[in-house]
């Protein structure tokens, strides 16, 4: 197995506990994280394309992952606010109960 | 595939496997905080020095403490867990995805990845991409936290009472 | 012999490495600096807890400690055979990992800090790309073992203390690295070796420091304040404020461990002394050309000492903030004038030198302070208090 | 202007910083063992059993009346009477303590026994370094530990002790000339 096969394997690994964590944990944040782990791999995925393909000089690898890090910062600020407005209403963060639409 | 490599992989794969199945939500926030180091530190052995470091910074040193900060200010009852349908329904579906994944990885990855000499990522370099190349990028960036910042300051307030 | 005896430190290593077998010769040649690291840095820990001691003492027209010893000055001994001989409690509901973990981690942490401080000329552990990066993500850890201890002890006023600490903390991360952001500008290299390279000219006998500058001088202030909160030092120490929540996050800590926090914050303390030395007092440059013969490393260390002075001054001095205060001085005092001081630093860059330079640069900063200053104070009108049972 | 204050704050502790190597009595600290502070007069710690003349078990004021004990409110006094009598200042027969124990580590210092003895006998002391490493015999003082000559009470206390003795010389007059008619009564009906 190539080096880059072994980071794309974790990669695919960490995205899939990310995705399964999404899917079945309840907890809003929890939720949450989940995301964050899915959008990690895909960083991951980023750098070890940067590091062993043919134009690592042009680091768009490395350029691309310090954007969609700043992005991720953004949005778990957002999403975190989001959850605190939404405890605030429904005083509680289970996903499974949060199936109003009404304010 | 060296030692680093799989110590490092171990350690983030561990990270997130508790974050994700932990009953405690502050255990699973310090095991995310865990697996981003992990992750960092496989950045720096792919040599990307600058994004390792800014993982440790942003992740561990903002986002991690974001999330305890959300997981102390709302109440979490020990949640009951998932009814065993959804469970299952879910981790199937990530089981196919990383089949998915695993398959094309190996069946179509082999041409590309021989070793290759690792390539510096200087700092100037970086910081010359960021500030010619990729400027509008930046800014639009820039823009982004700026509203993310306004934004959540806005959602998260205490909304005021009407009837004073 | 000077050039020896400001290499001598250098050339032991080297001669350690060269007499040593060649299996082990990588092995010495990187646990040498760190065992030095380790032993300096601890030492210098046991002296300033002393210092600290009898310098508030005399600035309250008291002697302190003078019993232990000559002077008082083994009373380190002392303490450590005190708190390595107490007993070692855990509060019986703590979650006894993380509670044992959050010391351990602050400490191997702030110790990190130090791969990337140069302590001499050619005495640095690592002299990393992005060095400076490097030392504010190690820096950024420290909030996660603050926030463990003050979680993991299952105690009111301990998690208050770290939630504190962890908000001040992050506040008081924008204007540190902001401020050193100008740094970085002016030397065009994240790398603290080039930083100090950088300053180690001179014109004349005056030196080529950056806080000879007038947003060198302004950003060297915001950095100390900054520094100081980050550090949880006083006037900024409300995460431990002994008078209303005990001791914040290490209420619960008892015998070594609390000695181990104890020597991670002034650890700490050290590191950001030594980071502010790097960029802007000229690390271990001499600070007039005649005074070039004597060793950097002693340059270095006089530095720190006498940054860490100056914080036992203010720490004599000043009062405790208030929670309010310290967030608003953070965000709305702090963060414009650090960007102000980066926007000093890029006119600085491209203005030809002389006076005119001078006050060009120096005058939105100065501007910008009255106006703050104006501004914030208009804000605090102190009305006369109203009693209600009194009188 | 903004930071003003920090800064003449920062003067005042300099200041005194160096004013305390330069002038000696800026420093107000008493260097304890080495140095103490003279003794208020009313300074109270500690009850012992006063006693006249050099004699200690003859000249104990004490009578074993057993007021003190009774009065203690942390009962930290124990009393045995003697069997037999002996004369007391006034030459009068009274009974006088076999056994008497004063715990110090009960011992709340409240003085109420000082203000219940008629006899003048109990006092306050003033020494305060009563710590020992002994935590059974030690903290149980006897007669023999408590009992101070009434020269020391005049030294630590001396107004009290002024009064006390004026009283105490006033009570032996009387007794005596309550005696010498008496006496004088008994010679003369002898006589006659």
């Amino acid at each position: 197995m190539t080096p880059l096969n072994g980071c794309l394997l974790v990669s695919a690994l960490l995205f899939s506990i990310g995705l399964g964590g999404a899917l079945t944990r309840r907890s809003a944040i929890l939720v949450l994280v989940g995301i964050e782990l899915m959008l990690n791999a895909a960083n991951l995925n980023f750098i070890a394309f940067w590091r062993y393909g043919p134009h690592p000089e042009a680091l768009t690898g490395v350029l691309f992952v310090t954007f969609s890090i700043a992005i991720a910062a953004a949005e778990a600020a957002v999403g975190l606010a989001l959850i605190q407005a939404v405890y605030r209403h429904a005083k509680t963060t289970d996903v499974n109960q949060l199936d109003t639409m009404k304010g | 595939m060296t030692a680093p490599f799989v110590i490092l992989a171990v350690v983030t794969i561990g990270g997130a496997v508790a974050a994700m199945t932990l009953r405690k939500l502050v255990h699973c926030a310090l095991a995310l905080a865990v697996c981003f180091v992990g992750l960092a530190g496989l950045y720096l052995d792919l040599n990307a020095q600058f994004v390792g470091l800014v993982q440790v910074l942003v992740y561990v040193g903002a986002v991690v403490i974001l999330i305890v900060f959300a997981i102390l200010l709302t109440r979490h009852d020990e949640l009951p867990a998932q009814t065993n349908r959804t469970r299952v329904a879910g981790l199937g579906v990530s089981a196919v995805v990383f089949a998915l994944l695993a398959w094309a990885v190996t069946a179509g990855g082999a041409q590309m990845g021989a070793a290759v000499a690792a390539p510096e990522a200087a700092m100037k370099d970086i910081g010359g991409a960021l500030m010619q190349k990729y400027v509008l990028p930046l800014e639009v960036v820039g823009l982004l936290l700026t509203a993310a910042l306004i934004g959540a300051v806005v959602i998260a307030m205490e909304e005021k009472k009407k009837a004073r | 012999m000077t050039q020896g005896l400001d290499q001598i430190f250098v050339t032991f290593q080297h001669w350690a490495v060269a007499h040593s077998p060649a299996a082990v010769q990588p092995a010495v040649s990187i646990v040498l600096p760190v065992a030095g690291i380790l032993i300096l840095f601890p030492s210098l820990f046991a002296i300033t807890t002393v210092l600290e001691r009898k310098g508030l003492a005399r600035i309250q027209n008291r002697y302190g400690p003078n019993r232990v010893g000559p002077y008082g000055w083994l009373q380190p001994v002392a303490d450590a055979v005190k708190s390595l001989t107490k007993e070692d409690i855990v509060p019986r509901t703590a979650d006894k990992l993380v509670h044992f973990l959050a010391p351990v981690l602050l400490v191997t942490v702030v110790f990190l800090e130090y791969a990337v401080i140069p302590v001499g000329r050619n005495m640095v552990l690592a002299d990393m790309n992005s060095g400076v990066l490097f030392f504010f993500a190690a820096g950024a850890a420290t909030e996660m073992s603050v926030f463990m201890a003050g979680w993991s002890s299952r105690n009111k006023y301990s998690l208050l203390g770290a939630m504190r600490a962890v908000a001040q903390m992050i506040s008081y991360e924008a204007p540190l690295i902001l401020s050193s952001i100008a740094v970085v500008m002016a030397a065009g290299s994240l790398s603290t070796v080039t930083i100090v390279e950088k300053q180690a000219g001179y014109s004349g006998f005056w030196p080529h420091w950056y806080v000879l500058t007038p947003w060198g001088l302004a950003g060297f202030v915001l950095f100390a304040i900054a520094m100081t909160a980050e550090s949880n030092r006083s006037p900024f120490d409300l995460p431990e404020g002994e008078s209303e929540i005990i001791a914040g996050y290490f209420t619960e800590y008892s015998g070594f461990k609390f000695a181990l926090f104890f020597l991670g914050e002034y650890l700490e303390m050290f590191a950001v002394s030594g980071m502010a030395v790097t960029l802007f007092l000229g690390g271990w440059a001499a600070p007039f050309s005649f005074l070039t013969w004597i060793p950097s490393w002693i340059w270095f260390l006089g530095k720190v000492m006498t940054l860490i002075a100056v914080f036992i001054w203010v720490r004599g001095t000043l009062p405790r903030l208030r929670m309010d205060q310290l967030m608003n001085f953070a965000w709305k005092f702090m963060l414009p004038m650090t960007l102000m001081v980066i926007f000093s630093a890029g006119l600085w860059k491209f203005l030809p030198s002389g006076v005119l330079r001078w006050l060009i640069c120096a005058a939105p900063i100065a501007l910008l302070y009255v106006v703050l200053g104006r501004v914030l104070q208009s804000e605090r009108r102190i009305e006369k208090r109203v009693y209600r049972y009194a009188e | 202007m903004l930071g003003e204050g920090i800064v003449k704050g920062l003067a005042e502790t300099a200041r005194n910083f160096f004013g305390s190597y330069v002038e000696k009595d800026r420093l107000t600290t008493v260097q304890f063992p080495e140095e103490r502070l003279p003794q208020a007069e009313a300074a109270r710690v500690f009850p012992f059993l006063v006693y006249d003349t050099d004699d200690m078990e003859k000249g104990l004021r004490c009578v074993a009346c057993k007021i003190c004990e009774v009065e203690c409110p942390p009962r930290c006094i124990t009393i045995e009477k003697s069997t037999e009598k002996k004369p007391d200042f006034t030459g009068k027969p009274q009974f006088y303590p076999e056994k008497f124990e004063i715990d110090v580590s009960v011992c709340m210092s409240c003085q109420i026994c000082v203000e219940v003895c008629p006899f003048e006998a109990i006092k306050m002391d003033t020494a305060f370094e009563l710590s020992t490493d002994d935590r059974f015999g030690g903290l149980r003082w006897e007669k023999e530990r408590l009992a101070k000559p009434n020269e020391y009470y005049r030294q630590i206390h001396p107004m009290e002790a002024a009064e006390v003795d004026e009283q105490l010389a006033e009570k032996k007059a009387k007794a005596e000339e309550k005696h010498a008619p008496a006496a004088a009564t008994a010679e003369g009906a002898a006589t006659r």
